[in-house]
């Protein structure tokens, strides 16, 4: 490992962080270069669990390819799965039925919540706290059961597609969700006075890992580790797709640029996002669920691409079809691996504690990465 | 600045780029060799300002590559697709890693999985393959008869 | 002025140190609030919900027979190759030949539970069964024969 | 009345009057050291259960209990599963210190229990510098930990190490000048003597002030020196997996637990000793009605009270609070802790001087 780290002086110090650590969260391999305890060089590794979901997707139908994707950032598999189902009906040009839009919004909120919830307690256990990880998973297991009761499954439901929704809501869907809108309510405030208020996570967080604005767009980060630094980002905002712009909500974004702006700008994503479930609970239209879609679909000769909004920032689709059942090319543009990229900026001249600090701000998904 | 906009100061600013009807957004075919000139200057011109690179992929036409950029500008709210024609035995293309901080993964990836190798690229090593990978998986014409599955 | 701004900071600091460890001590003394569930005990009250997705199971009624017409429908929908169906060719009281279903064979080791083979039956002869606990000794237990033996196809699907 | 007391005190003289001398105080030692390593298989099975039941309660979960009532005997199947696992040396270690580490970790924290009081008139050995025996004493387990971390041959072991070095070191500063300013208040250095003068009121609550203020440093830094949370960056699992004895597995990683936890009990039973009285009833002033009332819970008792306290207070800390930046936690010792308690020990010896407690 030594000769491939250029600037390495005697006395440096390389760790592997990595494959297997408790912070990496999944398969990073981070090759850091240290001078006592500071970072002078963080050069990540990936590929652990790259399966190639591109050229998978190359031989799998338009129906079939979704749900491979919600193995990829398989904390907000929901998002993801939406964005290929807009790709494709924005080739196909399905008019989508409004009860279907209304349920996937609310998947999609509901899935960022779980997501968002997991990513707190994670990133409190990485600074050191390990309460918080049980109490983030008791409200995210309630999310998981209202899932699993509407879509069938937990953690990657394959629940949208093209044309709508797989399946109609579960009749106890809207009670289940007000009860955990109330529940939730309580418990963020929970969440706040546990870590969001302590000293040391404080002290922790301010002024580690600071990401300037600029910086954030030329690494293509998105999502809130870009709002963190005051880049108005959201696509839910920017570019509007499904009820999205009927909708109201604010878009976050916290100027400071380091860990604790990251860190707050997910806590307020998620009232913002328990607001958007608020206005749409109630008013889930009548109607149909599915739009009615040919059995096989052909997308015309052409490009198209589709970016929705994951918990973790912009997910692309780019699909190139000939014409055929299959895609000719279909390229993933997820949010973690361009965030990825400023961790190496992010983390220089820190100690390793705050490593793992941003590491945990970037909340990555490491098959989300590898792809 | 809308499609049409763009288009027409694009043209102004280079006559030989080629414009691709349809599509979502404006879509620019330029030669590999005009790539780097051509990228510094939607980055820094006045209106254009694209300084979020936000989608890097390398297609394999059989015949030969492309590498599509999508583009947008944080300030003004546009986007923008270029597309770069590349030889199929030798693709090369110049990085834009030093503009967009953000391409030097992407092109790595690209390098990795298509084959595609960019000039002055900082660290051009594979990303997700091991360094001893044989062959550029993503490639249509790659066979791997042992970790390929054909369904 | 520095020592009332330094005094107040630092009583903020234990202030919020106490309202944290306030947190852990209310759910130290609040055991209601705990929500394991004891698994392999509480099987007999656990109840998951209708949708969830365990695992595909051929409906057969009660006189043995199923609704698979044999399309193969499943098949081409299932994305990893989990289903295959072998086919025979039935001689039908007109003397027609008609091709039926023979073997459906399921490799639940395949199997990533995404419905599209369900979305995908005219028929509705398959669905999701909610048995989950798939754990097995042997990989090839996992490859399953969905018809039952002797089962034909019901009377009038088509 | 049947106290330990009593008990050891009859065997002493039944000892004498049966051997010789030296024979009888052979034989006492080696009591004594069987009960010792007896305590710390006790202390290790209750302390490692304690743990796991206060962490599970206060994260919602239940904790451990299917072995035995109550999960009581969860920590003997885990010793025992780790009494069965191959104790790996790596190929590269020291392999000499590498297995004299986790010794000498344990051996240490068996010294300190020597001058600590367990209940009225039993103590191991009542030295006259008792105070500063432990002090001594406890900061030889670094090098314990040093020797772990250097022997490993491996880079997280190593920095472990280093961070541990740098923190026990600070820590005991201000631990000693905490445990100094109730020397001062009480003018002897042996333990016996320190619980003698809390008669007539612990010194938390005689010493004004200055008292509950070393006291809380004395906890913080205690809680420092035995690398617990949110001080545990020796281990900090989730930057350095497992810190020092990432190498170390079956029985001799035990031992690490065991004398983790054993030396929380100890700085515990030290604190419950200076500050809180020791085995001493809690007595206030001349209400010889209240004291008389209280003298009829058993000594014992009082100090496995106070001490158990002080753990699940430690513990407390541990299920709540993020673990501090390794240049924030020596800055909080260098900065604020040494400061503050150089500053109230001259408070202390004030009032000590004056008279001014009660």
């Amino acid at each position: 490992m030594i000769e491939e780290v250029g600037t390495t002086e005697q006395g440096d110090l390389v760790i592997n962080v990595g494959p297997q650590h408790p912070s990496t969260h999944g398969v990073l391999h981070l090759v850091i270069t240290l001078n006592g305890e500071t970072i002078k060089k963080v050069e990540p590794h990936l590929g652990y669990i790259h399966r190639s979901i591109e050229k998978m997707c190359e031989s799998l139908s338009y129906r079939q390819f979704i749900y491979v994707t919600s193995r990829m950032d398989y904390l907000s598999s929901h998002i993801n799965n939406h964005g290929c189902a807009l790709c494709v009906e924005k080739g196909m040009q399905i008019e989508v039925p409004a009860r279907a839009k209304v349920i996937r919004v609310l998947m999609d909120e509901l899935t960022r919540l779980a997501s968002h919830q997991l990513w707190w307690g994670a990133m409190a256990m990485d600074v050191g706290a390990l309460t918080p990880f049980f109490h983030a998973f008791r409200e995210r297991e309630t999310i998981n059961d209202i899932m699993e009761e509407t879509c069938g499954a937990r953690l990657t439901m394959n629940y949208m597609v093209p044309g709508g929704v797989m399946a109609d809501i579960h009749p106890n869907f809207q009670k289940r969700v007000k009860e955990f809108l109330q529940f939730f309510r309580t418990k963020i405030d929970e969440y706040d006075e546990l870590v969001t208020g302590n000293i040391i996570f404080c002290s922790r967080m301010k002024g580690i890992g600071y990401l300037s604005p600029e910086s954030a767009v030329s690494y293509g980060c998105t999502g809130p580790t870009a709002r963190g630094s005051g880049i108005s980002c959201d696509i839910r905002k920017l570019y509007p797709y499904e009820v999205y712009g009927e909708l109201q909500f604010d878009e976050v974004t916290v100027a400071e640029g380091d860990c604790f702006a990251r860190y707050m700008v997910r806590m307020q994503e998620m009232r913002q996002s328990l607001s958007i479930i608020e206005q749409l609970i109630d008013n889930i239209p009548e109607g149909e669920f599915q739009a009615k879609t040919k059995a096989v679909l052909k997308l015309p000769k052409g490009e198209f691409y589709s970016r929705v909004e994951t918990a973790r920032g912009e997910f692309g689709v780019y699909i190139i079809s000939e014409g055929a059942t299959t895609p000719y090319r279909i390229k993933f543009r997820s949010p973690g691996f361009s965030n990825l990229s400023a961790l190496d900026h992010m983390a220089r001249g820190h100690k390793i504690g705050d490593l793992v600090a941003i590491m945990g701000t970037l909340d990555l998904v490491i098959p989300d990465i590898d792809r | 600045m809308n499609k049409e906009e763009l288009k027409i100061r694009l043209g102004e600013l280079f006559p030989a780029a080629a414009f691709e009807e349809g599509g979502e957004w404006t879509t620019v075919t330029i030669d590999a060799a005009e790539w780097e000139g051509f990228a510094r200057e939607i980055r820094w011109a006045e209106g254009l300002a694209f300084d979020y690179l936000f989608c890097v992929t390398a297609v394999d036409w059989r015949t030969h590559f492309t590498m599509v950029y999508h583009l947008t500008s944080t300030l003004h709210r546009h986007t923008l697709v270029v597309k770069v024609k590349l030889d199929h035995e030798q693709p090369v293309i110049r990085t834009v890693s030093d503009i967009w901080r953000t391409a030097e993964f992407h092109e790595r990836e690209a390098f990795d999985l298509m084959g595609v190798v960019f000039t002055g690229h900082p660290d051009l090593r594979r990303l997700f393959m091991t360094d001893d990978w044989k062959g550029w998986p993503l490639r249509k014409d790659y066979e791997d008869p042992v970790n390929m599955i054909k369904l | 002025m520095f020592l009332k701004k330094y005094i107040s900071e630092v009583f903020g600091a234990v202030r919020s140190l106490l309202k944290g460890m306030r947190l852990t001590g209310y759910y130290f003394t609040h055991h209601k609030e705990i929500i394991t569930q004891q698994y392999p005990d509480n099987k007999e009250e656990m109840r998951l919900p209708d949708r969830f997705r365990g695992e595909v199971v051929m409906l057969h009624d009660e006189k043995n027979e199923h609704a698979c017409t044999g399309c193969t429908a499943c098949e081409l929908a299932c994305p990893n190759g989990t289903i295959k169906i072998i086919t025979k060719f039935d001689i039908t009281p007109e003397g027609k030949k008609k091709k039926a279903l023979d073997t459906f064979i399921y490799h639940l080791e395949l199997c990533t539970m995404c419905n599209l083979c369900i979305e995908a039956c005219p028929t509705d002869a398959i669905k999701m069964a909610q048995n989950f606990e798939h754990s097995v000794y042997d990989r090839s237990k996992l490859t399953k024969k969905l018809n039952k033996p002797g089962s034909k196809i019901r009377e009038g699907v088509e | 009345m049947l106290s330990i007391e009593n008990i050891t005190h009859s065997i002493d003289v039944w000892l004498n009057r049966t051997f010789s001398p030296t024979v009888a105080v052979l034989l006492e030692s080696l009591i004594v050291g069987l009960c010792v390593i007896g305590l710390f298989a006790l202390l290790g099975l209750v302390l490692v259960l304690m743990e796991r039941k206060v962490s599970a309660y206060m994260q919602i979960r239940l904790g451990p209990n299917r072995v035995g009532p109550g999960g009581s005997l969860q920590t003997v199947a885990d010793t025992l599963k780790l009494a069965m696992k191959e104790g790996l040396t790596p190929d590269g270690a020291d392999k000499f210190l590498f297995n004299l580490a986790p010794f000498l970790v344990i051996v240490v924290a068996m010294m300190i229990l020597a001058p600590v009081a367990f209940a009225k008139g039993t103590q191991i050995w009542d030295i006259n510098i008792g105070v500063l025996y432990i002090t001594a004493i406890s900061s030889l387990s670094v090098i314990g930990i040093l020797m772990a971390g250097w022997a490993s041959n491996n880079k997280y072991s190593l920095l472990g190490a280093m961070r541990s070095g740098a923190q026990i070191v600070s820590y005991e500063l201000s631990a000693g000048i905490s445990v100094i300013s109730i020397v001062v208040l009480t003018g002897s250095l042996r333990i016996s003597d320190i619980i003698a003068s809390q008669q007539d009121g612990w010194w938390l609550f005689k010493g004004h002030v200055p008292a509950v203020i070393s006291f809380i440093i004395f906890i913080i830094a205690v809680t420092a020196e035995t690398n617990r949370a949110p001080f545990d960056l020796a281990e900090a699992e989730s930057e350095l997996t497992a810190g020092f004895h990432t190498e170390y597995s079956g029985m001799k990683f035990a031992l690490f637990f065991l004398a983790e936890y054993v030396n929380i009990f100890i700085v515990c039973a030290i604190a419950a000793t200076l500050y809180l009285g020791g085995w001493m009833p809690l007595h206030i002033g001349h209400w010889a009605g209240f004291n008389g009332v209280m003298d009829y819970i058993p000594s014992s008792l009082w100090f496995i009270g106070k001490t158990f306290f002080l753990i699940f207070m430690i513990m407390w800390f541990r299920w709540t609070f993020p673990r501090l930046r390794i240049d924030q936690l020596l800055n909080l010792e260098w900065k604020y802790l040494l400061p503050l308690s150089m500053v109230n020990l001259l408070l202390t010896a004030l009032i000590a001087i004056e008279r001014w407690h009660f």
